[in-house]
Order: structure tokens, then sequence, then C-alpha cells
């Protein structure tokens, strides 16, 4: 039954013109977003090489580290626009595979066929995760083929390990806001709200949670930030730090709030992005960075099972607006 | 022109009405009072820093003292640019997008098109409600902000920095504009209000986001090459690609506006606002350009049978 | 009041409303009859100014409904199918926009005295999407008659209502049509609608007219059907 | 970005003070091989000579820069205010000013060294200017970390303790850790612990480093010199791994099994339907 629910949601899906503009769209960033990285690791690595080599023959030991420069983080533009297209596109095809239902008024006809609503639920969100895999995997195919085709970089099993791991991530993150708006989508009487509504939680989380953040962090309110400018010696800093402890703590909670956060710390963690991780094993990065793993996961089962509450408890669901 | 105003002043009326909308209002405003606190908390430690480095420098017997931190008071509203960029686009873009294709549904469209107006003076009122709207908004989060700046930093800003304010705040007027006039051009081309509206975001989100990034990658990259070899040569932040780049967003440019205009480049704080303008005056046609065109588009849509 | 000449209508190769040959005499309530698709909705669009026919002309008090399409717009009333008005706005809001854009000069007033005229001003303040679909349809009306109109259209307007709602929408056009002399243009499907309210009728089927004339003159002409209901199925019948 | 930054102006004060401490060399036109004073070196200090080349010729010509033929092993590159270069430009009739960075690799083998610096021209002509090297023993310093590795949580303190050994032939006074740490870290405890130390004599002392809370979990490094009055050590790092506290973890878990306990309460009351 599950099954049958879950094939049509994805026969569905691929009708759809907007899903599969966004999804095109996204596509496209993503091998221009890889290609543009492969050349960069390209260009950046032989450019290293060379100013090594450089260094070496002037006797100097202390050799400038590898900065950023290992294949994988090529996917770091990849990490945005999954942040911020992806996330559309996942919010789009939860909501269209809810209101669709009551716009047809579908949802009368599969209710009364002795479908319970939870199985009903859960081969919805069985297809749309299907296929979100799915594209996920593709772009992960994207990825691998440009990197090797293009950068012309060998991958290390590590490297592997970790951009898999990566695109693990970012299937947990569209998943999560997928089941946002089909949550949504089950509690909103009409499609078109629960999609507005879907987008400013979305926003929200996305652009105004880590806006915050950032407006609140001091040092990012003066370029070149704000202690070197009044070169303040470390003391100076930590008084005036210690004056704006509510910020920070709010600052945090204000962070940890947005998934999208969670999906860009534990990215870039797995990409090197940011430096402090090119000694560890991938699973030692997941390990320590295990809150941002539980922060994309926890979300959408909390959501999930409101979603099964909601959806049982409702009389009204048949409205079609 | 009755019937122009009686359009726009019922657009005023829904939009005020609506509650998700009313939320996002919330949320712009909120956010602006927000990044101006912290901003002024900001200088205020700044400035108090200095007082702190003075007097040590005093009670050892320093004869030179540095000169006080260049302040500028218009920084401190700096976080605006980036608010009214990106959420300020998103108002634009939900006060929009139901503006044809909701009435259509409703079946008012018909209603208003059978009453002695004409079609484009439906756009036209429509544009004007929008404006409306959209100024009420700035109005607001111009006194919100003016009123937290004077209060929290106790500056009193001056005639130059009132007039910046000003401008600044027509520019962001004009960028929301554009983005109000193109959402309503897709409202009149589709049936589908939830399409349209999807696509507007998208449309947002490429050239606020999307356009930057690909420059921004660009620029970063120009620098990591610099930062390896250890050959901290001059280079102008600005690459041939990512200015490419940046030329196809009017986001982008809006910004660059907005941190001239409010004194976060030091190098053009001082000068005056028409050099300013004129400085930027390629970026500002930029920003006008589009949202112009869509609506010529828009009037020229409005004239078709479909469009009821 | 209204007269049509080869009036005609084509979205691409397919012809809405063939040379339609229409009267409709002052202080008439004429009913428009025909079956979903005869091109009903098209007549009545082009006959309010809302779309141009391809051939053939239309006027309405003596005004050209293309060239002078905004003084037609001061002569008629419109209620298009299934309208829902702007829900966030109440009863009173909606109709004073509507008002102004019609240019009546004192609305207020004429909103007050239109909703005692359809018994309305309790539920006045509401928002009008709280509303039943009986009540909109009399908020419709109001919105529709408040610039006193000379011609009041109106499409399928009791599609959706109740038995009851239907009586009520009924009684208010025929006080309409007696108080004020409002000829009255409906389009429906309904032939019931046509017995009880109408005393013309114009029979439409694929854009073509098929018959027009007072139900007293088509009583006579077919004396042996008992019913509108079986005039209806002869003639459609025969043409087809 | 603003690390780099950061970085960069590190650099750049770091070499203002070296420049100002380093007597000067010319390298001339001429080609006679005679000896200029070098510096003073102690092992792990880093010292910057300036030389100034000097182009005489009618025409700009670029000179390569290359230094060597020494006792000891050093450390050796050139600079321009903060970019290291390996030749350089000159126009005609002007002299640059170009740093030599020196610093001492591990012990020094002998103490009166000499180093050759040769400027080779575009056109094959070369200079070079021999300088002398004096190893200073009398003052030594080196600090070690007693952990090689440091975890903590964030919003939490960590002790650091060095051992401090004097190997040089004096008596250092005032002796104090000096950290670098990352962005809003701070050291709470230990910066003004000081210590004397006879020739040969190893001290211990501990730092209290507080990580702020809003610190993310990763790998950092925390450098630390040890500095006397007479001399500075060379910097250590030492890896400190932050791991997230896990309250926040906690609470979304616990959250998460709230709402599955109501969700399963909601089914077991009203069936599946």
């Amino acid at each position: 039954m599950i099954i049958e629910i879950g094939k049509k949601e994805i026969r569905d899906a691929f009708r759809n013109k907007l899903f599969l503009s966004i999804l095109a769209m996204l596509l496209v960033l993503t091998v221009v977003s890889i290609i543009l990285g492969s050349y960069q690791v390209k260009i950046a690595m032989d450019n290293y090489n060379s100013s090594i080599s450089f260094l070496q023959s002037l006797g100097k030991a202390e050799l400038p580290p590898m900065p950023n420069l290992n294949p994988i983080s090529a996917s770091k533009g990849f990490v945005n626009y999954i942040g911020m297209v992806g996330a559309l596109m996942a919010i789009v095809l939860g909501n269209t595979a809810i209101s669709k239902e009551h716009k047809n008024g579908t949802l009368r006809l599969i209710l009364s066929r002795g479908v319970f609503r939870d199985t009903f639920l859960n081969g919805k969100l069985l297809g749309n995760l299907a296929i979100l895999a799915g594209i996920t995997a593709l772009t992960g195919i994207i990825t691998f083929v440009s990197l090797i085709a293009i950068g012309g970089v060998a991958l290390t099993t590590s490297d592997i390990v970790r951009l898999l791991l990566f695109f693990g991530m970012t299937f947990l993150y569209m998943t999560f806001f997928t089941v946002l708006s089909m949550g949504i989508a089950t509690v909103s009487t009409k499609g078109s709200r629960a999609l507005l509504i879907t987008v400013i939680v979305w926003l929200v989380l996305s652009f105004v949670f880590p806006q915050i953040g950032d407006t609140m962090d001091m040092d990012n309110q003066i370029p070149g930030g704000f202690f070197s400018s009044m070169g303040m010696s470390r003391d100076q800093e930590h008084q005036v730090l210690q004056q704006f402890k509510f910020y920070e703590t709010l600052r945090d909670g204000v962070e940890e709030m947005s998934p999208t956060k969670h999906y860009e710390r534990i990215s870039y963690a797995l990409l090197n992005v940011k430096p402090g991780f090119e000694a560890n094993t991938p699973w030692e990065v997941v390990g320590l960075k295990w809150i941002n793993l539980i922060g994309l996961l926890a979300p959408s089962a909390a959501i999930w099972l409101l979603t099964y509450i909601a959806f049982l408890r409702r009389e009204n669901i048949y409205q079609s607006n | 022109m009755n019937g122009i105003m009686t359009l726009a002043r019922k657009e005023v009326k829904t939009a005020f009405r609506d509650n998700i909308f009313l939320i996002i209002i919330g949320l712009f405003v909120l956010l602006s009072v927000i990044s101006v606190y912290i901003g002024s908390s900001t200088k205020n430690a700044e400035l108090q820093a200095y007082q702190d480095i003075l007097h040590l420098l005093k009670s050892q017997g320093a004869t030179s003292l540095p000169s006080p931190p260049a302040i500028y008071p218009l920084s401190v509203l700096s976080n605006i640019v980036s608010y009214v960029s990106m959420i300020g686009a998103v108002v634009a873009i939900f006060l929009g997008f139901e503006s044809f294709s909701g009435e259509r549904n409703n079946g008012t469209l018909k209603l208003i098109a059978a009453r002695p107006v004409y079609r484009d003076q439906i756009v036209t009122g429509k544009l004007l409600g929008g404006g409306m709207v959209i100024g009420v908004l700035l109005g607001i989060i111009l006194i919100f902000n003016l009123a937290l700046f004077v209060l929290v930093s106790g500056m009193t800003p001056g005639i130059n920095e009132i007039i910046r304010l000003l401008s600044f705040f027509l520019i962001a007027f004009i960028y929301m504009m554009g983005f109000y006039a193109a959402t309503m051009y897709v409202s009149i081309k589709t049936n589908d209000s939830a399409f349209g509206f999807m696509l507007m975001m998208i449309i947002w989100l490429t050239i606020s986001f999307v356009l930057p990034q690909l420059a921004e990658s660009q620029r970063t990259f120009a620098y990591a090459l610099n930062a390896t070899a250890q050959t901290v040569t001059q280079v102008s932040s600005d690459t041939v690609a990512s200015k490419m780049t940046e030329l196809f967003s009017p986001a982008a440019q809006f910004q660059n506006i907005g941190k001239d205009l409010l004194q976060m480049i030091p190098e053009t704080s001082n000068i005056g606002l028409g050099e300013v303008l004129l400085k930027q005056i390629g970026a500002i046609i930029e920003i006008l350009i589009p949202g112009l065109a869509v609506l010529l588009l828009s009037y020229k849509a409005a004239q078709k049978e479909e469009v009821l | 009041m209204l007269r049509t000449e080869n009036l005609g209508k084509k979205y691409g190769d397919f012809t809405a409303v063939d040379n339609l040959n229409l009267e409709v005499k002052e202080g008439s309530i004429f009913g428009f009859l025909g079956h979903n698709g005869a091109g009903k909705t098209t007549t009545i669009s082009m006959l309010t100014t809302l779309i141009l026919p391809i051939s053939g002309n239309a006027n309405i008090g003596g005004y050209d409904v293309v060239k002078d399409n905004l003084k037609v717009r001061n002569l008629i009333g419109y209620l298009p199918e299934n309208v829902t008005l702007y829900g966030d706005l109440t009863a009173v809001e909606n109709l004073r926009f509507f008002g102004k854009l019609s240019g009546v000069k004192d609305v207020d007033a004429s909103i007050e005295n239109i909703l005692k005229l359809l018994e309305f001003t309790e539920w006045k303040n509401r928002k009008v999407k709280t509303y039943s679909k009986g009540m909109r349809q009399r908020i419709g009306i109001a919105q529709a008659i408040l610039h006193n109109p000379k011609i009041l259209f109106l499409d399928e307007p009791t599609s959706g209502l109740d038995p009851q709602g239907t009586k009520e929408l009924r009684d208010i056009l025929l006080l309409l049509n007696q108080e004020r002399g409002t000829t009255i243009f409906m389009n429906t499907h309904l032939l019931s609608e046509v017995t009880k309210l109408c005393t013309d009728i114009g029979i439409i089927s694929k854009g073509r007219l098929l018959l027009a004339d007072s139900i007293k003159n088509i009583e006579k002409e077919f004396p042996e059907e008992k019913s509108l209901e079986e005039i209806y199925f002869k003639i459609e019948g025969a043409k087809r | 970005m603003k690390s780099f930054k950061k970085s960069i102006l590190l650099l750049s004060l770091l070499a203002i003070m070296l420049v100002s401490s380093v007597s000067t060399v010319f390298a001339a036109e001429v080609s006679a091989p005679e000896f200029s004073t070098g510096c003073n070196l102690s092992s792990g200090e880093n010292k910057a000579l300036s030389l100034f080349i000097q182009n005489a010729d009618v025409a700009p010509h670029s000179y390569t820069l290359t230094a060597g033929d020494s006792a000891n092993s050093y450390e050796l590159y050139f600079s321009t205010n903060v970019a290291t270069v390996k030749s350089m430009t000159v126009p005609a009739g002007t002299g640059n000013q170009v740093d030599l960075n020196i610093t001492l690799n591990g012990n020094a083998s002998v103490n009166e060294d000499k180093l050759t610096v040769k400027a080779v021209r575009d056109d094959g002509k070369e200079n070079i200017v021999n300088l002398s090297i004096i190893i200073n023993k009398d003052y030594a310093l080196s600090v070690k970390s007693m952990l090689d590795k440091i975890n903590v949580l964030s919003g939490k303190s960590a002790d650091f303790t060095f051992s401090v050994m004097n190997n040089g032939s004096q008596d250092l006074n005032n002796i104090k850790i000096k950290p670098e740490l990352p962005y809003k870290w701070f050291a709470s405890q230990g910066t003004e612990a000081i210590m004397n130390l006879k020739p040969g004599e190893t001290g211990t002392t501990t730092m209290k480093i507080d990580v702020p809370n809003s610190q993310i979990a990763g790998n950092f490094t925390a450098k630390f010199t040890a500095v006397s009055d007479e001399i500075g050590s060379s910097l250590i790092s030492v890896p400190v791994t932050v791991k997230t506290s896990s309250n926040i973890g906690y609470w979304m878990i616990g959250i998460l099994i709230l709402i599955a306990g109501f969700t399963l309460v909601q089914f077991k009351r009203h069936g599946r339907r």
C-alpha cells in the first residue's frame, strides 16, 4: 500500500512543472559550481605546488599549509546552493504532495479505500524521499565525475567517504524542508497559504536567524574586525565581550534553531572548507559535529510525528480550499 | 484619477488586513530595529574603548594622543542595507504575487473591469497601492531607526546624514518597487498564484544570492591564489569575472549604493551626496531599468483579454 | 435597451459566439438559456465590455460596447459566476470600493439603502470571508446595483445556492425589476429559474442563437408542449 | 579572510619590530668578498637583516637573490615588507631594501658562522656579501606543552601545563608564558605567573584557558611562547579539540522522545483511521 502511494508520488512529481524547473536550476547550479570549483582546485593546486617548490628553493623549512586546496572543497558552492535552491525545491515537493490531493478532491477517494491515514502519510513521505534521494545521488555523481575529469585529482578513500557523508547530510537537509512543508500543508486547509507559510518559515530559518547571528557578532560590525581596528588588547577585548555575554548566548541560541546553520557547519567540516578538520577521519568529524547531525534529524522527526497527530485528529481535511 | 486612488487605497487596506503579510512586515521592522540596536551598542563600546585607551595613555604621561576613531554616524544603520535587499524584496513579492491572479480567482477582476475604469488604470492603481504600502513600511522603518539611533547612540544626525539616509530610503523604495512590478507582471501572466510566487522567489534567490555568490567565489579564489604564494600583490578586490557576474544582480548593485550612502566605506563617507550618486549612477540605472521594463510589459499584458 | 447585430467571437479556431442577433427591451427580465459551453458567458463578457467581439456590434442604452465602453460601464451592473469578493474586507468596505470605482456620489448613503433593501444591515461589518454562499451572493448583487445601473448582468446567479437562497435571490431580482425598473439579463442553465422569473428568453447552443422571444409568444408558438422544458428540448433536438 | 588579514597585520608588526633592531648591510656594486657584521642569533630566535640592493646602472635590472654557505642550518628567506621574494627589479640609479629572515634550525654546530648572500643581476653580474653570524649560547629558552593534545567542551576551560627550560648559560628572569589564542578565547589564569630559572633548570607553569560558549566544535591550535627579560623561546602549537557541550543535543533528543510518546498515546487512544 505504502509502495503504491509512493510510486504515485514519484510519477506525479515529474509532471509538476514548478518542481521540474527548480530541479533543472539546481542541476545547472551544481554543474556550474562544481566545474568552477574543479577548475579552481586544479589551478590552485598547480599554483600551490609551484610556490612550495619556490619556497623550498629558498631554504624555507616552514612551508605554508595548503589553504583550502583539498579537492573536495570544490563542492563548497554547492552547500550554499542546496541551502537555498534545494530547500525551495524540497518545499515545493512537500507542499504539492499534500495540497494537490486537497485541490483535486482525491483525498476522499484515497481515504475511502481502506487506507489508514498514517499509511497515506508514510506513502507520501516515502515517495518524496525517494525523489530527494535520487536527486542527491544524481548531483553526487556529477560531482565525482567532474572532480575527476576536470579537476584531475585522485580522491583518497577518506575524501570519498567525506563526500558521501556530505551528500547524506544534503539529503537530510532537504528532507527536513519536505517534511516541514508536508506538515504545514496537512495542518493548513488552503494549499497556497500553506506554501506561503512554509516559505516564511524557511526564510526565517535560513536567512533571518543566521543573519541575526552575524549581526550580533560584534566583530562583524566593522570591516576588518572591530577589535583589531581599535587596536585593543586581548584583555580589553575580553572585557568588552563580557559585557555582551547575554548577546553571545542569545546569538548561539538563535543560530542553533536554524537547520541551515547545522547543515552548513557539518558540511563545511566534512568538506574541509573550515580549517581544523584535515587531520580527522570522516567519522571523527561526524562525531565532533554530532550536535549538528541531531539538529538536522530531530526536527524532521518531531515535525513528522506532529503531522501524524494533526492528520489523525482532523475532521475537516476534506475541504477543498 | 479617482478610480486609480480608489484602487490604490483598496490595495493598502487588503494588504494590512492580511495576517501573513503583517507577520512579514513585523519581521522586517523587528529585524531592522534589532540591527540598529546592535550597531549602536557596538559604536558605544567602540567609543568606550577609545576613552579607556586615552585614559591609560594620559596616566602614563603620553603627550601625543591618538585621534578619536572616525565614527560615521550612519554606519550604525548599515545592517539595513542587507535587510532591505533581502527581506525588502520578499515583502515586495508577497505584496504583489496575488495582485492579479488573486483577483482573477475571486472574480473581482471582472467586477473592476466592468466598472468605468481603463485597464491601464487598474495597473497604475495597483502600482500606486503597492507603492503606498512599501512607502509606509519604509517610513516606519526610517522613523524607528532614527529614533533608536538617537536614543541608543546618543548622536544627533546632521543635515548631511539625514539627506543621505533619505536618499538611501528612496533608492530602497525604487529597488522594492522593481520587485513589486516584476511580481505584478508575473501575476498578470499566470493563473496559478502559487506558481507565480515560487517563480519570483527563484528569481529573487538568483539575483540576491546565487549571482553574488558566484562573484564572491571568483573573488576569494583570486585572493586565495595570492595568499598561497605568500605574495601580497595589491589585487583589486574586483576581478573581471566577479564584476561581470555582479552586473546581472540588482541586489548587489543596491548593496553597493547602500554601502556608499550609509558611510560604510571610509573613502566615500565624507564626499557629497551628489558625488556618491554620480559615482553609482550606473548602479542606480541598473536598479531602475528592469522595474520600468516589467512595468511597461504589465501595461501591455493587462490590455489582453485573457487577463480576466 | 440592448441590441446586438451579428455579434461574434472566436478563440483560435473555436467559434464561441456566432452572429448573435439579440434584443432585450427595457424593463424586461431576459433569461439566456443554454447548456455549459454554449457561449453564454462569452456573450455576457462582450456585453459587459470585458472582451472584444471580432465581428458585429452591440449597443447598450444607445452606446456601442467597444467604442463607448466607459459609458456602457456606467449603465451596467454585473455579477459574474462564483465571485468571492475581497475576503479580508467587510461587506461595507467591499461595497464602498466598487461604488467609488463606479463614481457613486454619496457612497455611504447608497450602501445603507441597498443593505436595507437586501436586509443585510446586521452583518455588514463582518469580513466577507466569514459569509455563507448565499450571503456572499447578496453582497454580489449589492455591488452590482449600487450605482443604480439601467441593466444588470448576472452569470449563473443561483449556482451553488440552496433552495432558500435561490428563492431569496429571485425575490430580490423581482423587487429590483419592479421598483427600479432595472432591466435584467441573466445567464442560466436552469429551466425552472427561467419560468419563475423571466419575461423573455433566448436559447443559445454552440454559439448560435436558436430562439429569442417573450415567454408568452413562445407558449403560443408551441401549443402542444406542456412546459418550457419540453419546448427547450424540442428546439435543441431539432437543431442538433 | 579575516584571519588572513589578521595574520598579515601580525606579520607586518613583527617585521617592523625586527627591522628596527638590526643593523643594515649594503650590497653595493662592489664584487669584493668582504665580511660585514651580521647579527647575534640565539637558537629559536627570528632575525631580519636589512640589505640594500643598489642599481648604479643606467638600465633597470632584476636581481636574483640566494643565501647559503653556512656551517649551521638556518631557515632563510628574503622578503620585502611581508611578502616573500626570490628576485626583485630595481629601477636605474636607485636602491631597494630587502630583508633576509634568519632562524636557526636545531642546535648550532659552530658559534661563529658566516653566511654568503648572492645577488645575481639579470646580465650575469654577481654581487656577494658575506655576513658574520654569532650564535649566542648565553641565553636559550625552550617551552614544551606537557600534553600533546587537549580536549575541551565549549563554554568550559582547559588547563595547559608547560615545562620551561633554561638551555643557556645565564640566568633567565621574569619568564612568562604568552598565549596566542583563537578568536574570543581567553587566558583566565596563569598569564601573570613569573618564573626565574638558573641555567639548566626546568620549571612548570599552568595556564587556564576559557573557551567561549559560542565556539563551535572543531580542531584549533593555541600557540604559546615563553618570554623572559632577556630572550623569547620559539613558538609552540598545541592542538585543541573543542567538543560542543551536549546539552542542546540532549534537549533536542528529549523533546523528540516526548513528542514520540505523545504520538504513541494519541494512536493508542484514538486508534488508526
